[in-house]
C-alpha cells in the first residue's frame, strides 16, 4: 500500500463507506465543491455527487439535526462540524438530542450518526479554534468518542464509526495533517475501545492521545537514553474507553503518566487517574500524573501557545521526576 | 396579533364534509386523554411537569390527518395531542406518562417526551426548536430516496424565536424538501404574550424570508387546518419544498401543571372557549344532521380512553435495571 | 432573621443586589412579569420595572451575548438559563465568547456577568431537563462555578458572582427549593474557592455539592452510628476548587469518597480524586472513591430515576468498604 | 443576488463629497494594511490563518465614519479594516497579528480577534453571528443610561443563515435596540456562492420577519454606505429601534491566505475590480478636481502603513509568562 497523509487518508475512508454503502452520505459546510475547509473531503463531490455530499448554510444546529433526522429514518450520516470549538454552537443538538435520543425513546430509534470535527492546538489559530474540545464531551453519556492519532487509526476508526449504529464524534487533529502512513487491509477492522500499545517499557505507563502521543513517543525515546524505559499506551477512542490495557501496563510499571493536549479540569486524563486509583490503587508506586496545558483559553502568539501545550521536554522532566519519586 | 375570528368559519360556515366524525373522535380521544393527564398529575400519580394541549387539538388532528403512515410527524412536550393524531395507541401514552414498562419508551421519556416511530410520531422534543431540524433530516432521507415521503414540525409560536428554527427553515427551503412547519400559535409562550416577544404580528410572515410560502389558518378550525395542510404537503410530495403554516389557536390551560394561568386578560380565555374547536365542528356537524351525531363520538372517544387508563395503570413498573439499556445499541 | 427557603432567597439576594448597584439587572425567559418559571424571580419586577427585569423571547444565545455585551459596556448582569440543560443552545456563547473574551483581548474587557441555572436530577423532568451540567463547563477556563447547597450559601454565593468581575455560572439545584435555611449578615461574604465542612470525622472524607452534600450528610449520620465518623464537605464552587480543605481533612482520614450526581467521565469529581491522588499521593491509605450516577442519561420512571441516582443507602454502602478496605 | 452596478453609482455620480479624503485614507489604510498582511503570510512571518478584506473597504469606512467615538462596533475575523476604520492604531494591529507584546491583546488573539475598546472597537470574532447578540448587549447598555449611543455589528452574509442572526435581530427588535446590523454582503460564505447556501435574492429583506426596515446599498460606493448608515444611526439614536442594511460588496482575495478562489466563474472577479471601491471614490474625486487629489492620499496612507509596519516589527514578543494573565480579572 502506498504512503498517505493524515489530511487526505479522510477521504479515501469516507469514499470507501460511501462505496460500500449506498445510505452513507456526507454533509457539511464546503465538503462538497470545494473539497472541505481543510481540504479533507477532497474529490468526493466528483465521485458521488450533491446528493450524497452536500455543501450546507452555515448552520451547524441544522447540520447536526438533519443528520439526526436523517439517521433515525434510516440514513447513515456523517456530518462535519469544521472546528471542534463551533460544536458550541450545535451543543445542545449535539448533547441533548443526538446523544440521548436513543435512550429517551426507549431504544425505538438507531443513530448511527459520524460527527468529524477538526480539533486542537498548536497551529497559530487562537482560542476560538484551538481547544481540545473532546473534553466537552465525557460527561454526556450516549456519544462515543473516536481521536484517532495515525493515518491508519484515522482510517480504520472512521470506517468503524460509520458503519457503528451508534453517535461516534471523531475528532481530527488539525496538527497532524501532514502526518504519513500506510492503509493496509488491516486497518479495516479498529474497534472503538481497543488501545494500541506504541511502546513498551517497564518503568512508566505513558498514556496520550493525537499531537501529544506523538509527543510522548518522543519523550520516550529521550528518556530511554536516560535508561527509563516507557510504555506509550494511545487509547485511540475515550469513550469506550480501554482501562484494561491501561491497567495491564501498570501491572508491569507501577507508574502513570497522561499527557493530553487540554487543562485538567474535567479532562479525560483526570477521570482516567480517577478510575485507575479508584480500581488498581495498590498497582501505584508513585503518585499518578496528568501533564495537561495551562487552565486558560489557546493563546494566539506562537511563543505564547508553544509555552501553552505541553512540550516533549516538559513531559520528559515530570516523567523522569515520576519514575524517580 | 389574531383578527378577532367569527365563531364559525368559512371552512365549516356551510355544514361539516364528510369524515368531519373522524377529526372529532380524534380530538375527542385528545381532549379526554389530557382531562385524563391533568387528573392523573392533580391527584399526585405522576411526578414531573406536564404541558397539556385543551383546546388546541384541531391542530394536530387536521395537520395529522393530512398526512399517510409513511409521513413523519415531530412535536413538543405539548406534544399528547399530536402524537395521538398520528396515530399512537392511547394505553401506551398514558403508561408512558405513568412511567411505566408498558409506555411508549419504556419510562424512560415521560410526558415531554412521547415518541411511537412505528406510526411515524418521530419524537417529542424538550427543548425548543430542537425539533426542527430533526424533521428536515427525516425529509431528506425521503428525498434522497426518492419516497414523497413528507415530514411534519409542530412547534409553538415561542419556538419561532430561536436560532434553530431560523437554520431549519433555510436549509429546508435551500433544498427544497418535503417538509412543513407547521406553528401551533396558542398565543403565549410559557406566561410571556406573543406580542411581548416577537416584533411582527403574523408569524407566517416569516416564511418570505425563507423564500417559501407562508400560509396562515384558524387553528381551532379542524376542516380548515386539514385544507390547508393537505396543499402544503401535495407541494412537499411533488418536491416543491417546505411551506410554513401558522395556526392560531388558544391553549384553555395552564403553561404547566403548576401554571393558573393569571396572567391572561379578562375576558380572553371565555372568548376562546367560545370558539372551541370540538364545539366549531359539533355545530357544524348538527347543523348538516351528521351521522353517527357527535353525542355518540364523544361517548366512544371516553370509553376508549378510559379502557386506555385502566390497561395502563395495570402495567407493571419497568425493572430498574433497565434504566442501563438503551445508551447505546451496539456494545460501548 | 427569618426562615426562608431556596427557591425564594434568590429574589432576595437579587433584589440586594440590585439595590446596592443600579447596574446590576435581570434577563431571562419569564423572570419578570411572571416571576419565573420556577418562582425564584418573584416581586423583582415589581420592585424594579421593566428596565432591570427583562423578558426576553426564548433566545438563549441572545440572552446571554447580550448579558456579555452589556457586561463589557459597563452593566453587571444576571442571566438566567431557565433549565441548566438549556446551556446546549447557548453553549457557544458560554464557552466560546464568556469564558474567552477577556483572554483573547488580552484583558482589556472585563465580564461581570452571572449565569443563574436550574439543575439537577430527582424530580421527574427526564433527560432533556435533568442533568448535572456543571460537568460542561469543568474544562472550559475563564468561567467560574458555584454550585450551592444550602440556603445561605445560595444568598451568599449569588451575592458574591453578581459583585465579581469575572464571569460566575451559578447552578440551583431544583430539588433543593423547598429547603429552608436563614440568612444573616454573615452569609453575605461567601468567597468563591472557599469549602465549607458539614460536619467534622476522621475516617473517611466525603465530599459532595447540592442535593449530594445532604445525602452524604444523612449517609454521615447513618455511618455515625455504626461508628464511622465521616467529615462531610461541600466546596460550594468547583472553579476556584477549595482542594487545601479537602486535603486538610485528607491529613486526618487518609480516605475519600466523593459522591456527585453525575456520571463518572469528566466530573469534577472524578478531577478532585486525580488531582488529591497526584498532590496527595502518600495521604491515602485506601483507593479514592466516585460515588456517582450511571453512565446513561436521566431516565423518567421515578423508579428508574431514583435508582439512577446515588442514594444514601448506597453512599452508606459504599463508604461503609471503604473504610473497611 | 446582486443587479449588475454601473461603474459609479448614484451618489458618485456627481463627484465626490466634502470628507471624501478622509473615507479615500481610510481605505487606503486599510487596502495597504491587508497587503501587507498578505505579504507578512507570504513569506511565513505570522502562523495560524488570515481573511482579508480587500475590495470591501467601502463598507467597514462608510459605516465607521457614521459612527461618534462612544458608539460600538463588533465585527468578525475579517475584521481589520473595521477595526481600523473605528480608530484602533495601526501598529497595534500589525503587533497583534505577528502576536507581539505590543499587539492590540499582547498577542493572545492575533488576526481573528483584533479589538480595540478604547476606540470602541469591541471585538473580532471568529464564531460565524455569535458577535451579533454581543451587539445587541451593548446596545443595550447605552438604551439602559440614555446614551444615545448605537452599537453595530458588521457581519458576512453567510452569517444571515446562523440561529444567532435570527435570535439577535428578533430580540433587538422587540425591545428597539439602538443597534444597526449590517452586512457585508462579499457574495460569498467561504467557497460558497450565496445562491447556494441561501434560498432570497436580497439579503435586507429579512428584516420583514423582524418588524425592522431593512436597507441596500451597493457597498463599494463608500459614500452611499456612508449616507445609509447615517440615517440607520439616525433612527436608532433617536430610539426608533433597529435597521438592518445590506451592502454588496466583493471580495477581492481568497477566503482565507490558503484559498486561491478557483471557484469563482470567469470574469467575475475582472468585474468586480473595475468596481473597486477605492477606484471608484477616486475616479469622482478627480472628475471633481479635488484637493488633495487621490495620489497623495494614497501616498501618505502607504508611508503611514510603512512606518506602523515597522514599529510593530520592533515590538517584543511577549514574555512566555503573560499567557497565564488575563483569564481572570478578579483573583480566581
Ligand atoms: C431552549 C429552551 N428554552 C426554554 C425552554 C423552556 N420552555 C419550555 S416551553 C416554553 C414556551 C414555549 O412556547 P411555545 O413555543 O409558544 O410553545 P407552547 O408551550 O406554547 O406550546 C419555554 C420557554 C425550553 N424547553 N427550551
Ligand atoms: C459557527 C461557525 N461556523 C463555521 C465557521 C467557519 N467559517 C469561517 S468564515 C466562514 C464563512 C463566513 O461567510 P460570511 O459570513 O459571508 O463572511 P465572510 O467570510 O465572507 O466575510 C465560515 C463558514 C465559523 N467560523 N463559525
Ligand atoms: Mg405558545
Ligand atoms: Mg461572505
Amino acid at each position: 500500500m502506498t504512503q498517505i497523509n493524515y489530511r487526505k487518508v479522510i477521504a479515501v475512508a469516507i469514499a470507501d463507506a460511501m462505496r460500500a454503502d449506498p445510505d452513507v452520505f456526507l454533509i457539511g459546510e464546503d465538503v462538497g465543491a470545494a473539497g472541505g475547509a481543510f481540504k479533507t473531503t477532497a474529490g468526493l463531490f466528483e465521485e458521488f455527487g450533491p446528493r450524497r455530499v452536500r455543501d450546507t448554510p452555515i448552520s451547524e444546529q441544522a447540520i447536526v439535526g438533519t443528520a439526526i433526522g436523517a439517521a433515525m429514518t434510516g440514513l447513515r450520516p456523517i456530518a462535519e462540524i469544521m472546528f471542534a470549538d463551533f460544536a458550541g454552537v450545535c451543543f445542545d443538538q449535539l448533547a441533548n438530542q443526538l446523544a440521548k435520543y436513543r435512550y429517551m425513546t426507549g431504544g425505538q430509534v438507531r443513530l448511527p450518526v459520524t460527527v468529524r470535527m477538526a480539533n486542537g492546538a498548536g497551529a497559530g489559530f487562537a482560542a476560538q479554534h484551538s481547544q481540545p474540545a473532546e473534553n466537552w464531551f465525557l460527561n454526556i453519556p450516549g456519544l462515543k468518542i473516536a481521536v484517532p492519532g495515525t493515518v491508519e487509526d484515522l482510517y480504520g476508526l472512521l470506517r468503524t464509526a460509520i458503519a457503528d449504529d451508534d453517535p461516534v464524534l471523531v475528532f481530527e487533529h488539525k496538527n497532524l495533517f501532514a502526518l504519513k502512513g500506510e492503509v493496509s487491509a488491516d486497518t479495516l477492522a479498529i474497534p472503538l475501545g481497543k488501545a494500541t500499545v506504541v511502546r513498551e517499557g517497564t518503568d512508566v505507563t505513558i498514556v496520550a492521545i493525537q499531537q501529544m502521543r506523538h509527543r510522548a513517543a518522543e519523550a520516550a525515546d529521550q528518556l530511554a537514553a536516560e535508561g527509563i524505559s516507557a510504555t506509550v499506551i494511545d487509547p485511540r477512542t475515550l469513550v469506550p474507553f480501554d482501562d484494561e490495557a491501561v491497567a495491564d501496563s501498570l501491572r508491569r510499571t507501577h507508574r502513570l503518566a497522561v499527557v493530553q493536549e487540554a487543562p485538567h479540569g474535567g479532562s479525560w486524563g483526570a477521570s482516567l487517574v480517577a478510575r485507575m486509583t479508584a480500581d488498581n490503587f495498590t498497582l501505584f508506586d508513585a503518585p499518578p500524573l496528568v501533564i495537561g496545558a495551562d487552565e486558560t483559553p489557546v493563546p494566539y502568539s506562537p511563543g505564547l501557545e508553544d509555552a501553552w501545550l505541553p512540550s516533549v521536554s516538559r513531559i520528559v522532566s515530570e516523567v523522569r521526576k515520576l519514575v524517580t519519586w | 396579533m389574531p383578527v378577532e375570528l367569527s365563531p364559525a368559519t368559512a371552512s365549516l360556515a356551510g355544514g361539516a364534509p364528510e369524515g368531519a366524525a373522524d377529526l372529532l373522535r380524534q380530538m375527542w380521544r385528545i381532549r379526554l386523554f389530557e382531562n385524563t393527564v391533568m387528573d392523573l398529575f392533580t391527584r399526585g400519580l405522576v411526578r414531573g411537569s406536564t404541558h397539556l394541549c385543551q383546546g388546541q387539538e384541531a391542530v394536530s388532528v387536521g395537520a395529522c390527518a393530512a398526512l399517510r403512515p409513511s409521513d413523519t410527524m415531530t412535536c413538543t412536550y405539548r406534544g399528547h395531542g399530536a402524537v395521538i393524531a398520528k396515530g399512537a395507541p392511547l394505553d401506551a401514552c398514558f403508561g408512558e406518562i405513568l412511567g411505566r414498562a408498558g409506555g411508549l419508551c419504556g419510562g424512560k421519556g415521560g410526558s415531554m417526551h412521547l415518541t411511537d416511530v412505528s406510526v411515524g410520531a418521530l419524537g417529542s422534543n424538550a427543548i425548543v426548536g430542537a425539533h426542527l431540524p430533526i424533521s428536515v433530516g427525516a425529509a431528506l432521507t425521503s428525498s434522497y430516496h426518492g419516497r414523497g415521503d413528507v415530514s411534519v414540525a409542530i412547534f409553538g409560536d415561542g419556538a419561532t424565536n430561536i436560532g434553530a428554527f431560523h437554520e431549519s427553515l433555510n436549509m429546508a427551503s435551500v433544498w427544497r424538501l418535503p417538509v412543513v412547519f407547521l406553528i401551533e400559535n396558542n398565543q403565549y409562550g410559557e406566561y410571556s404574550p406573543l406580542r411581548s416577544t416577537t416584533p411582527i404580528d403574523r408569524l407566517a410572515d416569516r416564511a418570505a424570508g425563507y423564500g417559501m410560502p407562508g400560509e396562515y389558518v384558524d387553528g381551532n378550525d379542524v376542516v380548515a387546518v386539514h385544507a390547508v395542510m393537505e396543499a402544503a404537503v401535495a407541494r412537499a410530495r411533488v418536491g416543491q419544498g417546505p411551506t410554513l403554516i401558522e395556526a392560531d389557536t388558544y391553549r384553555q390551560v395552564g403553561h404547566s401543571r403548576s401554571d393558573p394561568a393569571t396572567y391572561r386578560p379578562a375576558g380572553e380565555l371565555d372568548r376562546w372557549l367560545a370558539r372551541d374547536p370540538i364545539t366549531l365542528l359539533s355545530d357544524a356537524m348538527r347543523a348538516g344532521g351528521a351521522h353517527p351525531p357527535p353525542e355518540d363520538v364523544e361517548r366512544e372517544a371516553a370509553a376508549e380512553v378510559d379502557a386506555a387508563l385502566r390497561r395502563a395503570m395495570d402495567m407493571p413498573e419497568p425493572d430498574p435495571a433497565s434504566r442501563l439499556r438503551d445508551v447505546y445499541g451496539a456494545a460501548a
